[in-house]
C-alpha cells in the first residue's frame, strides 16, 4: 500500500489479545492520532462521475 | 427527440407474494404523470424495463392485460441485485418503468385460431396478460376454443391461482393445471407439463396455435410433445428471455443470430429460431 | 532457431504418434511482423505450423487452465515456471501434459522496436542474435540483447525448470543482474510522487482487461471486477475504480507472478503493468527468499506459516 | 463541388477563426500515441499522421458517458425520478478523421438511429459534429479499407475531405456543413484542381494492397457458417479481453450501470465488449455464449455476417486495421473474413 503512494502509517497492523485492554487503548489512541495528524486521504475518495468522465476519451 | 433511455415514473400501489416459498412478488404500479399510461400502451407479451434508481434495471414480461386499466403488473422472481432490492421495496415507493419494449403474440395471426398455452413456473406472466385478454368480452369472440396447461412443482408455487380456478370454472376456456408430485386436496392434475400437455392438448391443424413459456427443460420437453399433436414450428410460438440492458435492440448483447430478443423478441416461432444459433 | 523449430515439431510429432497427447500447444506464424500466434496441433500437418523465435512471448501455461486433455505444451523459462503454479493451484495435472522445454534467450520488445522507427515496420528477421528491421526506407540491423523486452533482460530463470523433453542445450542463466532497478527508484519516492507516478501510468487504462486475460495467473471464474453482488469496483473509466483494478490483480498476484511479462506484452496502449506486480514480487524475494514456480513441492509463501516468517510491521 | 485550396501558412489562422463558433477536437500526440482530443487554446491537431490509436469514435459515443440522473433524498420532491442529464451540443469540428472512421460512423448510425427507437446522446452529438476528413496518401500495411466498401478518399460520413498537396491542402465540401466549416474559417480560395484529386485517388488505392473477400458472405447460410469447423482454431489463442472492440471504429455495444455518490446518482453508460462472459450471463448463472469460441464467433459472425444480412450495407468492418495491430494474440480479422467468405459447408 505505501508503493502504490499511501502515507506510512496510515496503515498499521497490531497483535492484540482480549486480554489486553490497556494494550488496546494505547494501541487506538496511537493509531487515531498518527491518522488524525496525516489527515483525509483525498486520494481514496472516489470522484463523483460528472467531474471524470471527459468529454473525449 | 424521445429520448428511449428515460423511465415513466411510478409509484408502487400493491405488493403481493405470489408463490409459497415468496420468491416471487406480484408489484402493482401507478404512473405519477397524467398520460403516461396512455404512453405506455401494451399488448400482451411485451415487456418493460423495471428501473431502480441507484440500483440498475431489469427486463420483466408485463402479467397485467391492455384490457385491465388504472395500474401496471409484474410479477417478479427474485434473483439479482434489482430483483433483490425491489421485494424489500414498499407500497408508496417510487421508481420508473421503461417501455413497452419488444414484440407481442402476433394477435393479428392468432385472431379467429384455436389457441393452446403451455407454462411453466412463473414463466406464466405474459400468459396471464394473454389469457386475461382473450377471455375480456370485447375479445373472446375473436378466438376458437383456448385450452392452458399450467405446472408448477407444487399448488403454492403456482402464479394468480385464484384467477386460475375462477378460470377453471368457465366454460370458454379448458384448464389443465398440474403439479409435479401429489399433494393434499388437489384436484387437478399430477405429472410434469409435457406429459399433460400430450394427454390433453388439442391437435395441431391450420387453425390452432401453440404458445409455450416456460423454463428450458419445461421448452425442451414440451417440443416434441408439439410435434406429435401436429403443430408445425410456424403455429409453435416461443418466448425468448436474454440478457438485457438497454432494451432497444442498441446495447447489442442480445442476439441470436441477427435477430435481437429485446427488439426483433421476445416472442418468436419456433420456425424462426430454428434458423438462427441457439444463444439464448 | 531452425534448429529448435525443428526440434520441436520432431518432438510433437513422436508425441502424436506415440498417443501420448491429444494436442500440441505452440506457436504458429502471425501475420504482422514480431507476432506469432499461439495455436494448437493435433495432426501431424497442423505441426507444420509450428514456429519458435524471439516473437514467442505470450505465456503459453495461459492456455492450460482447467483443460481436461493430455497436453503437449512448448515451454520456454517463465513458461515452465506458470506450469509449475499451475499444478501447485490445481489448475492442470503433472501427469496430463507433456512438457517440451525451450531454453530461452529472451523475447524481443515489439513496442520498443516499433518506437524507433517513424514508418511503419514490414519485415523483422533475426539470425544469430542480430535483429534485422526493414520498413519503407530503412534497414537496420540491431543486437538481440538490445531489444529485449524489459522482463527477459534481466531474467534469471532462461531454461526451463521442469520438462520432459528439451529441444536444445541449456542456455546460460544471467548472473549479476539488478532485477529490481525499477522498483527501487519508485520506493525512493514520496507518497505523493508514488501516488503521480501511477496515475500517470494508469492514464491511457482502456479497461480492456488485456493484461489479466494474457496473465495465466488470472483465472478466477468470476474475477473481483466483474463481481455484481456485491459491486466492488464501478465499470467506467474513473481512475480510482482503474486503479483499484490494477492494484488489487497485482495482490492476487503476490508470491505467484514470475514476470513473465505477458501483461505488458498485452497491453495495447503499452501500459508497464508490470511496475504494479515487481513491487510485490520483489518483496517476496526479499521477505521469504521465494521465486515463484521454481518447484512442484514448495508451497507459495502466502498459503504456508513458518514461526520465522518477517512480522517487524506487527505493532 | 466547388474545392478550396487552403495555404498551409494560413492553416493555424483559419482554425483560430473557427475557434469561437466551434469546439475544435483533432488527433493529438500523447506520449507515444495519438489520440483524438479537444484542443485546447492554439493547439493545432495533428492532421498528417496515419491514425490514431484508438479510433474517433468516443467524439460521439465516449467509453463512459452519463446518461440520465436522480436523486434519492426523500426531501426532494422529484426524489427517485430518474431524468434526461443536459448535454453539450454545441457545434464541434472534428479535424484529421481518416475516410475508414467516417464511414465507421455511417455504420454505427445505423444501430443508434432507426425507425423505432433513437439514441438522443449519440444523434446529438453526431449531428452537432462536422467531420472534416483528411485522405489517406500513405496506408499502412495493415490498412483493408479499398476491400471493405470503402477507400482512401472516401467520403461518406465526412462534411469536407482534405487531400494534402504539398504547400497546401485541398478542400472538398460535401455537405452543407462542411461549406459553412470553410466558410467560417475564412478559407474561400477556390482551385480547379479537381482533376489532381481524381490521380491521387487512383495513386493511394493502388497503394492499398491487403485485401479482404467478403463477395461469398451473404450468400452463406447463417447456420451453415456458424457451425463451421474452423471456430475452435480461430478461436483458441483469443484472451478474450476487449482490444479488438474498444479499439474498433464500429463497435458500438454498451453496458448501463447506475453510480450513486450520497444521495445523488447517475445512471451511465459504458462500451462493453462481446469478448467478456459477463456480457451475456444470465442471473441464473446461465451463459448461453458461455465458451471463448462462442464469443470470438460472435463477434466475426455480426461484423461479418448478421450485419450484413440485417443492413445490406456491406460487412461492420471498415479496414483501419486497428484490431490486427492491437491483437496481443494476432487474430487476424482478414484471415477470419476469407475463412468465411470461403467456406464451403460440407452437407
Amino acid at each position: 500500500m505505501e508503493h502504490m503512494g499511501v502515507e506510512p502509517d496510515r496503515i498499521q497492523f497490531s497483535w492484540i489479545s482480549s486480554a489486553e485492554s490497556t494494550k488496546f487503548v494505547n494501541v487506538v489512541n496511537e493509531v487515531t492520532k498518527t491518522i488524525k495528524a496525516l489527515g483525509p486521504n483525498k486520494n481514496f475518495v472516489k470522484r463523483p462521475v460528472e467531474e471524470t468522465v471527459s468529454k473525449v476519451a | 427527440m424521445i429520448n428511449p433511455y428515460v423511465p415513466y415514473p411510478v409509484r408502487i400501489d400493491d405488493i403481493q407474494i405470489a408463490t409459497e416459498d415468496k420468491s416471487l412478488k406480484t408489484f402493482k404500479f401507478v404512473f405519477l404523470n397524467e398520460g403516461d399510461e396512455e404512453k405506455f400502451a401494451y399488448k400482451a407479451g411485451q415487456f418493460a424495463e423495471l428501473s431502480i434508481p441507484g440500483k440498475g434495471e431489469i427486463p420483466i414480461g408485463i402479467a397485467s392485460s391492455p384490457v385491465e386499466k388504472g395500474f401496471v403488473m409484474f410479477t417478479v422472481f427474485k434473483a439479482g441485485v434489482v430483483t433483490s432490492h425491489l421485494h424489500n421495496m414498499k407500497v408508496g415507493d417510487i421508481m420508473g418503468i421503461r417501455g413497452p419494449l419488444g414484440n407481442w403474440y402476433p394477435w393479428d395471426i392468432l385472431e379467429g385460431k384455436n389457441i393452446f398455452i403451455i407454462g411453466g413456473g412463473f414463466a406464466f406472466t405474459t400468459l396471464r396478460s394473454s389469457i386475461v385478454y382473450m377471455l375480456d368480452p370485447a375479445n373472446r369472440d375473436k378466438f376458437g376454443t383456448i385450452d392452458v396447461v399450467y405446472g408448477a412443482r407444487t399448488p403454492g408455487m403456482l402464479l394468480y391461482k385464484d384467477e386460475l380456478i375462477e378460470w377453471g370454472k368457465r366454460d370458454d376456456i379448458n384448464m389443465h393445471l398440474t403439479i409435479d408430485r401429489e399433494a393434499p386436496d388437489w384436484d387437478y392434475h399430477v405429472g410434469m407439463g409435457p406429459n399433460i400437455a400430450e394427454k390433453v392438448g388439442p391437435k395441431g391443424d391450420e387453425k390452432t396455435f401453440a404458445i409455450a413459456c416456460g423454463p428450458p427443460i419445461m421448452i425442451k420437453f414440451t417440443l416434441p410433445v408439439l410435434e406429435k399433436l401436429g403443430y408445425s414450428n410456424d403455429q409453435i410460438i416461443l418466448s425468448l428471455e436474454n440478457r438485457m440492458k438497454c432494451g432497444i435492440g442498441m446495447c447489442g448483447r442480445c442476439n441470436i443470430g441477427k435477430e435481437l430478443v429485446c427488439k426483433d423478441g421476445p416472442v418468436f416461432t419456433l420456425a424462426e429460431i430454428n434458423q438462427t444459433p441457439r444463444e439464448y | 532457431m531452425l534448429e529448435y523449430i525443428n526440434k520441436i515439431k520432431e518432438i510433437s510429432t513422436k508425441l502424436l504418434e506415440e498417443k501420448k497427447v491429444d494436442m500440441i500447444v505452440g506457436f504458429r506464424k502471425g501475420s504482422l511482423p514480431m507476432m506469432n500466434e499461439p495455436c494448437f496441433a493435433k495432426n501431424t500437418e497442423d505441426i507444420q505450423s509450428f514456429v519458435w523465435d524471439s516473437n514467442c512471448g505470450i505465456n503459453l501455461a495461459n492456455y492450460l487452465t482447467n483443460r481436461k486433455e493430455k497436453i503437449g505444451i512448448v515451454a520456454k523459462g517463465c513458461d515452465s515456471r506458470n506450469i509449475v503454479t499451475h499444478i501447485i493451484e490445481n489448475k492442470i495435472n503433472r501427469d496430463q501434459l507433456t512438457i517440451i522445454g525451450v531454453p530461452c534467450k529472451g523475447m524481443i520488445d515489439r513496442k520498443m522496436i516499433s518506437d524507433m522507427f517513424d514508418s511503419e515496420i514490414t519485415e523483422v528477421t533475426e539470425n544469430n542474435g542480430k535483429i534485422t528491421v526493414k520498413g519503407n526506407g530503412f534497414d537496420k540491423t540491431l543486437e538481440k540483447t538490445e531489444v529485449l523486452q524489459e522482463n527477459c533482460a534481466i531474467c534469471i530463470h532462461r531454461n526451463p525448470v521442469i520438462y520432459d523433453e528439451l529441444v536444445a542445450k541449456e542456455v546460460e542463466e544471467q548472473k549479476d543482474v539488478d532485477r529490481y532497478e525499477d522498483v527501487r527508484n519508485i520506493e525512493a519516492m514520496s507518497p505523493e510522487d508514488k501516488w503521480k507516478t501511477f496515475d500517470d501510468l494508469l492514464k491511457t487504462c482502456i479497461r480492456c482487461y488485456a493484461c489479466r486475460n494474457a496473465c495465466p495467473l488470472c483465472y478466477c471464474p468470476t474475477c473481483f471486477v466483474d463481481e455484481a453482488k456485491p459491486q466492488w469496483v464501478g465499470k467506467s473509466q474513473d481512475p480510482t475504480d482503474t486503479r483499484t483494478f490494477h492494484f488489487l490483480r497485482a495482490f492476487h498476484c503476490a508470491g505467484r507472478c514470475t514476470d513473465c511479462g505477458a501483461c505488458v506484452r498485452a497491453c495495447p496502449m503499452g501500459i508497464n503493468v508490470r511496475a504494479f506486480t515487481k513491487k510485490l514480487e520483489k518483496d517476496c524475494f526479499e521477505l521469504f527468499n521465494w521465486e515463484a514456480g521454481l518447484s512442484i513441492e514448495e508451497r507459495p509463501p502466502l498459503d504456508t506459516f513458518k514461526p520465522g516468517d518477517p512480522d517487524e510491521f506487527i505493532k | 463541388m466547388k474545392v478550396i485550396k487552403i495555404d498551409k501558412t494560413k492553416w493555424a489562422e483559419g482554425l483560430n477563426k473557427l475557434r469561437s463558433d466551434y469546439q475544435l477536437i483533432g488527433p493529438v500526440k500523447k506520449d507515444k500515441y495519438h489520440d483524438f482530443q479537444m484542443l485546447g487554446k492554439d493547439q493545432l491537431p495533428d492532421v498528417e499522421l496515419l491514425n490514431t490509436r484508438m479510433s474517433p469514435k468516443s467524439v460521439v459515443f465516449p467509453q463512459s458517458e452519463v446518461m440520465l440522473e436522480y436523486s434519492l433524498d426523500e426531501t426532494k420532491e422529484d426524489h427517485h425520478i430518474i431524468k434526461e442529464v443536459e448535454k453539450d451540443a454545441s457545434p464541434r469540428a472534428v479535424f484529421g478523421i481518416r475516410p475508414c472512421d467516417a464511414k465507421a460512423l455511417m455504420l454505427v448510425k445505423l444501430n443508434f438511429d432507426t425507425s423505432d427507437y433513437k439514441d438522443p446522446y449519440w444523434i446529438k452529438a453526431f449531428e452537432a459534429s462536422t467531420f472534416i476528413g483528411m485522405a489517406c496518401d500513405d496506408p499502412a500495411s495493415t490498412c483493408f479499407c479499398t476491400s471493405t466498401g470503402c477507400g482512401p478518399y472516401n467520403e461518406e460520413g465526412l462534411d469536407v475531405l482534405m487531400i494534402d498537396v504539398g504547400d497546401h491542402y485541398l478542400a472538398k465540401g460535401i455537405t452543407e456543413k462542411g461549406e459553412k466549416l470553410l466558410k467560417t474559417a475564412g478559407w474561400e480560395d477556390t482551385s480547379d484542381d479537381a482533376s489532381l484529386i481524381e490521380s491521387k485517388k487512383g495513386e493511394a488505392e493502388a497503394k492499398i494492397t491487403s485485401k479482404v473477400a467478403t463477395e461469398n458472405l451473404k450468400d452463406k447460410a447463417i447456420l451453415d457458417l456458424y457451425e463451421a469447423p474452423f471456430w475452435e482454431d480461430t478461436a483458441f489463442s483469443c484472451l478474450n479481453c476487449g482490444t479488438c472492440t474498444y479499439v474498433c471504429p464500429t463497435c458500438w455495444c454498451f453496458d448501463i450501470q447506475d453510480e450513486t455518490h450520497g444521495k445523488k446518482g447517475i445512471r451511465m453508460r459504458n462500451w462493453d465488449s462481446c469478448m467478456f462472459p459477463l456480457f451475456t450471463l444470465h442471473t441464473t448463472g446461465h451463459n448461453p455464449r458461455e465458451t471463448q469460441i462462442h464469443r470470438v464467433r460472435q463477434r466475426f459472425m455480426h461484423k461479418l455476417k448478421y450485419f450484413t444480412d440485417k443492413y445490406e450495407k456491406g460487412i461492420m468492418c471498415v479496414g483501419c486495421g486497428r484490431c490486427v495491430r492491437l491483437c496481443p494474440v494476432n487474430i487476424d480479422i482478414r484471415t477470419v473474413c476469407d475463412k468465411m467468405n470461403n467456406y464451403a459447408a460440407s452437407s
